[in-house]
């Protein structure tokens, strides 16, 4: 892991970030505070590390907002289900958490499958399954909500709010993703392929690499993450909704350029993300520790922080390649 | 400092339609107004984007603001119903607007309209206005459980009059949406007799459109909500609008009020407050035509 | 005994054959060099036997056994291992991870530790001073070259196939390049070797193919074939006078440059071109001739003053440049000269697109230039309506130079004007540059070829570690003389 | 204007939706049907038209739908405020319009100049000034909806309304956008260098090309064509929200990359387009008329037809380049 300027850059305005939190109000840096922003940075944090693979490998996933709703809403349905048979208990929450993960694996599958076997562009591929994740899980839901038995919910919720004293799951969670993503990314075959074909898919070819396969892999692999992700989400509000993971996908997309992985592929940064992530988690928990002018320009005032980031990353291009 | 000053917290949705515009300017209008005339009460307000921000606002609010008191009005019930629940279990008061947590007993104060009303009133105006074997269209909001429940109730109070209804769809209580929708109802339907539009945004595209395509004549718009614009035409005897339902955004105002008046009076507030759906009559639409909300 | 054989292939795209009936033997331990014009059809041969693409008539042999090779990975697993003439590197890897792509050694994790000390181990043998850390995307031309060819050593080939390697190789680079032929040769690979180079062919080789319009047109052994005969039966006619006369420039300056720098690159370049000359600028690679040509033109900044005619001029950007009557031809084709998914008159215009059209482009006024561009440069395009990409590498520089010539420039900086041109074009593209200087046109010529620059230049300046490190006229125009210069070696010849 | 199979496919999606619609309700062939399509396509259609460029020179723009919101607010707010002085006029309108178009030339320009000159990523800049517009526009209506005085609205709504016979305004100036938008594409020096940057942008560099203009260039055209489908879009409902425009920069590029146009540049077709516009519109036209099983599944079956209609354009790589 050798800091270079495209990782450097967002770390800068992360702590920038911190700073002005600090500063602003006292509670910031609480125990408390800072395990809420990071618990909930987890999800979107978890789709952002599967996120990077898939863009470094050259692609995109404009679903995965929607497919978390999806996902969130056929574990909950499976769990109700359950209920009667198994009874409130653990077993019934694992059927649960099954259901979303094999079913991220499989959205994933479905997702990686059309653009890889059918060559269809993934930004078209994706935006077409967006819409049909968030269709059915509104259809499944009859326009409202889908809710998790009561019970079960109380069993549930220490997934998300329980944990080791301050270190709560959900930061476990996403800070193993984390490492696991930036192992892969650096030392695994996988990884080393992701970057290769991002970078020229006809010379990955040419090296005897299943090119096909590898990005298949990397939609599965954010297909699991979003599914772990879910597993997290659902303890949170115990409901699904059309309205649940709405712009996810942007989240997750903005994380990972602004940690420094190229659109266009070839150059995975997991830790960036990571950093991008938390970018955007304390944007929002600052906004609200302040007292702004109007909530009406947080949109704005978010964009503007967005943007800023970003600037101090940018590519310091030498003089010669002006 | 001072050990005497109280923070309420209000968490709400984000201005993404008209009705949470005007909602959003009420909540701001008496923050504002109830600031100054209680410099002991300090306000904090955040808007969200959806269920899971919501839960961050309040989280938030809970970890750094340290309030004293939330007023919230639930992007959807379901989610919000534990993390309002611990606020509670914190000692916190605890004031819900409009859409009601899946748990009873949690708050203190409740301040909401009435979604079954809404769709009721609407369609009784209907079955009692339209002759038998009528034809008319609906346009549905976002879907969510409160735009089922209106639906529903609207269905129900439609029962048995022979009036029928042609189609529905979801405009998205959006002025664009339901624009597209109403023109392709207009092409599909050649005999529409009236339009129930769920929510007045709704009701100036379905105006736009029906007047586009120069049948006006043949059919009336009922909207819901009270947005000014289209109460300022129901004042003018508008043929076209008889009447509107009202679901006032200026609950929030009611709501923040109480909850701040439980802490400069000496009456503790609680209790249920259901602000009811009223028919907007040419006769009535006086008393409430807000010509300075944006909404 | 024969490892891999052409039987009777021909082959064709889409309407178009381009490969008719050849037969071609590699036996191991023996150089095999196929030799031919621009198209000839030598890297598709290749392309074939490494199973990137298929014939459509005809059989691939190996160990005298018919095979089809659904893929060049699928050959390179019977130990076909091919140079592609076009790079094959991705560019945000490392030299390392390029060099084991597809192969990486480890269990779980990889072995870092061992790729970058067998990566290096290889470039050690090339005498290179790469990294194996560096990333592809920031090495030159050369050195890239240079990871190409450690690439395929690092593959134990039965079957070696190189296509043009050391077209865009210096002088000192091609030496090590030569003993490791020399020493796979002695391991008993069989190794089929294309150049534009004849004397390497002349050195290299012990046997010779000739390769003319897609026909096999002469095969002979190590010392059946002088250079001259190679050219002759390649080009279908005799060649004479290979280089043009030397000329006679005129006094005056053309381009005057007062300490020119780019910073890092070049230091405090000065020189003269005169109208009418041909400057050659020769050195080792990375010795700074492209940083100083680019900075002249306004692709780099530079500090120093240029003139132009006397006048002095501000030059910011390449528009500029070209608005001083100057022009840049790059050694970069791939990458900076041509769109290779465009067709070719759209690359042939892009650079002087006002000429056909203030407001609408007068599309037949282009395909007018490209007939003409195609004649006088003798660009040999089986259609014209295909794209850049899909012309051979050299025809690729032939519409690289039509291109650059199309705004009719009065100075022109050419680097590495025949890279991958055969005997027959190079002939006429040297005549072309004289007639250019005869006409009083002012030519800046960078080669690594040194026959190329003493052939070619009026005089020769060479530069080291980017200054000019001496200038040679005349008589002393020698290989050796440059060379020393270039190395920055005092005295004289041993 | 050779046909070829990037837009030959997706007019073979676009002839079999209309099979379809006519076959489902007759009154899809009515003129009176098609003249709304085609009216209500003009928005998207100006802005994909100007989204081609944008992508064709390797760039992206998500601020477009914001940027619409935007434009129509200010131009709303600067037509109310010109009346007291300048009447009922066309005067007052045409104001409006100046504001309209000026505004969006300089929003282009913003987004470009942060792109070319900052050289920060165009998906980082958009998502920045996305938030950043739609925030000001909810902020400059307070939340709610900024309406055109009653009495200009009336003036000026035959603009979206009136026309030629059933030819009306929209569709003349979506159909002149096209064919000016195709005549640059192909015709122009511009054209050429918008596809030479997205193709290989030091290719563009070494030709003397000015990399950073031209694409400057493209950001500006975009905006100037968002701030033209304002001017149209405002007499329609004269209002606007924050919740005007939504969504409109993922339909644009949608449209954009159904038509042919690659979305990592360098290949423009303007015809694709406006077939991809029309497929988009079409598709929730039959929604629409025709009778489906849950309004609730329309995503889906929107989303399935997407990519189906890309499925018929889908490379066909030739054996030469496995
Ligand atoms: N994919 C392709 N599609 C169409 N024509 C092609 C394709 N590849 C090569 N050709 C044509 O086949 C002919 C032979 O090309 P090839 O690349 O084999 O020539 P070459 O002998 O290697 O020439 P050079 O010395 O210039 O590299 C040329 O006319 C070329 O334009
Ligand atoms: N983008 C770059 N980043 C880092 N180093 C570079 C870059 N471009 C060139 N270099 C290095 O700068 C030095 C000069 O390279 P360059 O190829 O321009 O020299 P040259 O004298 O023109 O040689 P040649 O004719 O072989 O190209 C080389 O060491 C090269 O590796
Ligand atoms: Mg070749
Ligand atoms: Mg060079």
């Amino acid at each position: 892991m050798k800091p270079d300027l495209h990782t450097l850059g967002p770390l800068i305005a992360l702590i920038a970030l911190i700073v002005l939190g600090a500063l602003l109000n006292s509670a910031f840096l609480a125990p408390a505070n800072i395990t809420n922003v990071l618990a909930r940075s987890a999800f979107i944090g978890m789709i952002a590390v599967g996120m990077t693979f898939v863009i470094t490998a050259g692609g995109l996933d404009l679903s995965v907002g929607s497919m978390a709703a999806f996902l969130a809403g056929i574990a909950i349905i499976a769990m109700n289900a359950a209920l009667p048979g198994l009874g409130e208990n653990w077993g019934t929450i694992l059927i649960g958490m099954g259901v979303a993960i094999l079913g991220g694996i499989a959205a994933g599958f479905l997702n990686g499958a059309l653009i890889t076997k059918a060559r269809i562009e993934p930004f078209i591929v994706t935006l077409g399954t967006m819409g049909i994740f968030r269709s059915l899980v509104t259809w499944l839901a009859d326009g409202g909500t889908l809710s998790l038995d009561y019970g079960l919910r109380t069993l549930y919720r220490p997934v998300y709010y329980g944990g080791i004293g301050w270190v709560t799951w959900p930061i476990i969670a996403f800070a193993l993703t984390a490492f696991a993503g930036e192992w892969i990314m650096r030392h695994s075959r996988f990884g080393r392929h992701v970057e290769a074909i991002g970078s020229n898919d006809r010379v990955a070819r040419y090296s005897a690499i299943d090119v096909g396969r590898v990005r298949l892999l990397t939609y599965m692999l954010l297909g699991l993450l979003v599914g772990l992700s879910t597993v997290l989400y659902v303890p949170r509000l115990g409901s699904a909704s059309g309205s649940t993971g709405v712009l996810w996908e942007l989240e997750a997309i903005a994380a990972v350029i602004i940690g420094g992985t190229a659109l266009k592929g070839g150059r995975g940064r997991v830790w960036g993300t990571v950093v991008g992530v938390l970018i955007l988690s304390l944007i929002d928990n600052i906004l609200n520790l302040a007292d702004l002018v109007s909530p009406y320009l947080n949109g704005a005032i978010q964009g503007v922080i967005i943007v800023l980031a970003v600037v101090l990353q940018r590519e310091k291009r030498t003089a010669d390649e002006r | 400092q001072d050990a005497e000053k109280k923070i309420i917290g209000v968490s709400i949705p984000s201005a993404t339609h008209g009705f949470m515009g005007g909602l959003n300017w009420h909540a701001q209008d008496s923050i504002e107004r109830l600031g100054e005339t209680y410099p002991q009460l300090e306000f904090v307000l955040s808007t969200a984007g959806d269920a899971a921000s919501q839960v961050s606002d309040i989280e938030d609010m809970m970890a750094t603001r340290n309030i004293d008191a939330l007023v919230v009005l639930p992007f959807e019930s379901e989610p919000l119903t534990a993390p309002v629940a611990a606020v509670k279990d914190a000692g916190k008061f605890v004031t819900v607007v409009d859409r009601g947590l899946s748990q009873d007993g949690i708050e203190d104060l409740y301040v909401a309209g009435d979604n079954t009303a809404f769709g009721r009133v609407a369609g009784e105006y209907f079955s009692e206005n339209l002759e038998p074997g009528s034809k008319v269209v609906v346009l549905r909001g976002i879907p969510t459980t409160l735009d089922n429940e209106r639906v529903e109730a609207f269905q129900a109070a439609l029962e048995g009059s022979e009036i029928e209804i042609l189609d529905m769809e979801h405009g998205n209580w959006n002025r664009d949406d339901a624009f597209t929708v109403m023109q392709d109802f207009l092409s599909k339907y050649p005999e529409i007799d009236a339009v129930w539009a769920a929510d007045d945004d709704m009701a100036i595209g379905v105006l736009e459109a029906i007047s586009a395509a120069g049948r006006s004549e043949e059919m009336w718009v009922i909207g819901g909500a009270g947005m000014k614009q289209i109460v300022e035409r129901i004042m003018n005897n508008d043929p076209q609008l008889p009447v509107n339902v009202t679901y006032p955004p200026a609950l929030i105002s009611s709501a923040i009020e109480m909850t701040a008046l439980n802490f400069v009076s000496n009456a503790p507030m609680a209790g249920r407050y259901i602000i009811g759906s009223q028919l907007i009559t040419p006769e009535n639409a006086e008393q409430f035509y807000y010509p300075d909300s944006p909404f | 005994m024969t490892v891999l054989a052409l039987h009777g292939v021909s082959k064709s795209f889409g309407p178009i054959e381009v490969l008719h009936d050849v037969d071609l033997a590699l036996d191991p331990g023996q150089v095999h060099a196929l030799i031919g014009e621009n198209g000839a059809g030598k890297s598709t041969i290749m392309k074939i036997l490494g199973g990137f693409l298929d014939p459509t008539e005809g059989q691939i042999l190996l160990d005298g056994k018919p095979v089809r090779f659904s893929s060049g990975p699928e050959a390179e697993a019977q130990g076909i291992v091919v140079i592609h003439q076009e790079f094959n590197l991705a560019a945000d890897l490392s030299v390392a991870a390029n060099v084991f792509l597809g192969r990486e050694p480890g269990g779980l994790r990889l072995d870092h530790k061992a790729m970058r000390r067998d990566t290096a181990a290889l470039l050690a043998r090339l005498d290179t001073r790469i990294s194996p850390d560096t990333l592809i995307r920031d090495l030159s031309v050369p050195d890239r070259q240079m990871v190409e060819i450690a690439k395929a050593l690092s593959r134990n080939a039965r079957v070696l196939i190189m296509d043009e390697p050391s077209a865009v190789l210096t002088h000192r680079e091609v030496g090590t390049l030569y003993d490791q032929i020399d020493r796979l040769r002695a391991d008993g690979v069989a190794i089929l070797y294309c150049s534009h180079r004849l004397d390497e062919v002349a050195h290299l080789a012990d046997r010779i193919t000739v390769l003319r319009d897609g026909r096999v047109v002469r095969q002979a052994m190590r010392g059946e074939m002088t250079e001259d005969d190679m050219a002759a039966a390649m080009v279908g006619r005799e060649l004479q006078d290979f280089y043009p006369p030397k000329g006679r420039p005129s006094p005056d300056p053309a381009l005057d440059l007062q300490g020119l720098s780019v910073p890092g690159r070049v230091h405090d370049v000065s020189l003269t071109l005169h109208r009418g000359e041909v400057l050659g600028i020769a050195g080792l690679v990375g010795s700074g001739r492209t940083e100083l040509a680019e900075g002249i033109v306004g692709l780099r900044s530079a500090t120093g003053e240029i003139r132009v005619n006397g006048q002095k001029v501000a030059i910011r950007n390449l528009r500029d440049a070209f608005d001083s009557g100057l022009a840049y031809l790059t050694e970069d084709r791939k990458e900076a000269g041509l769109l290779l998914d465009k067709g070719l008159t759209q690359n042939l215009t892009l650079a002087d697109l006002p000429r056909f059209g203030l407001w609408r482009l007068d599309q037949r006024a282009e395909t007018e230039a490209l007939a003409h561009a195609t004649q006088e440069f003798d660009i040999r395009a089986p259609d014209p309506a295909m794209i850049a990409g899909k012309l051979s590498g050299g025809n690729q520089q032939k519409l690289l130079l039509a291109k650059t010539m199309l705004p009719d420039p009065q100075i022109i900086i050419i680097d590495e004007p025949t890279r991958g041109i055969d005997v027959g074009t190079k002939q006429q593209i040297y005549a072309f540059i004289r007639r250019l200087a005869d006409e009083g046109r002012s030519l800046i010529v960078i080669s690594s070829e040194m026959a190329e620059v003493i052939g070619l230049a009026d005089r020769v300046l060479v530069m080291r570690e980017g200054r000019i490190a001496g200038e040679v006229t005349g008589k002393d125009m020698t290989e050796d003389k440059i060379v020393r210069l270039a190395m920055g070696v005092s005295g004289e010849a041993a």
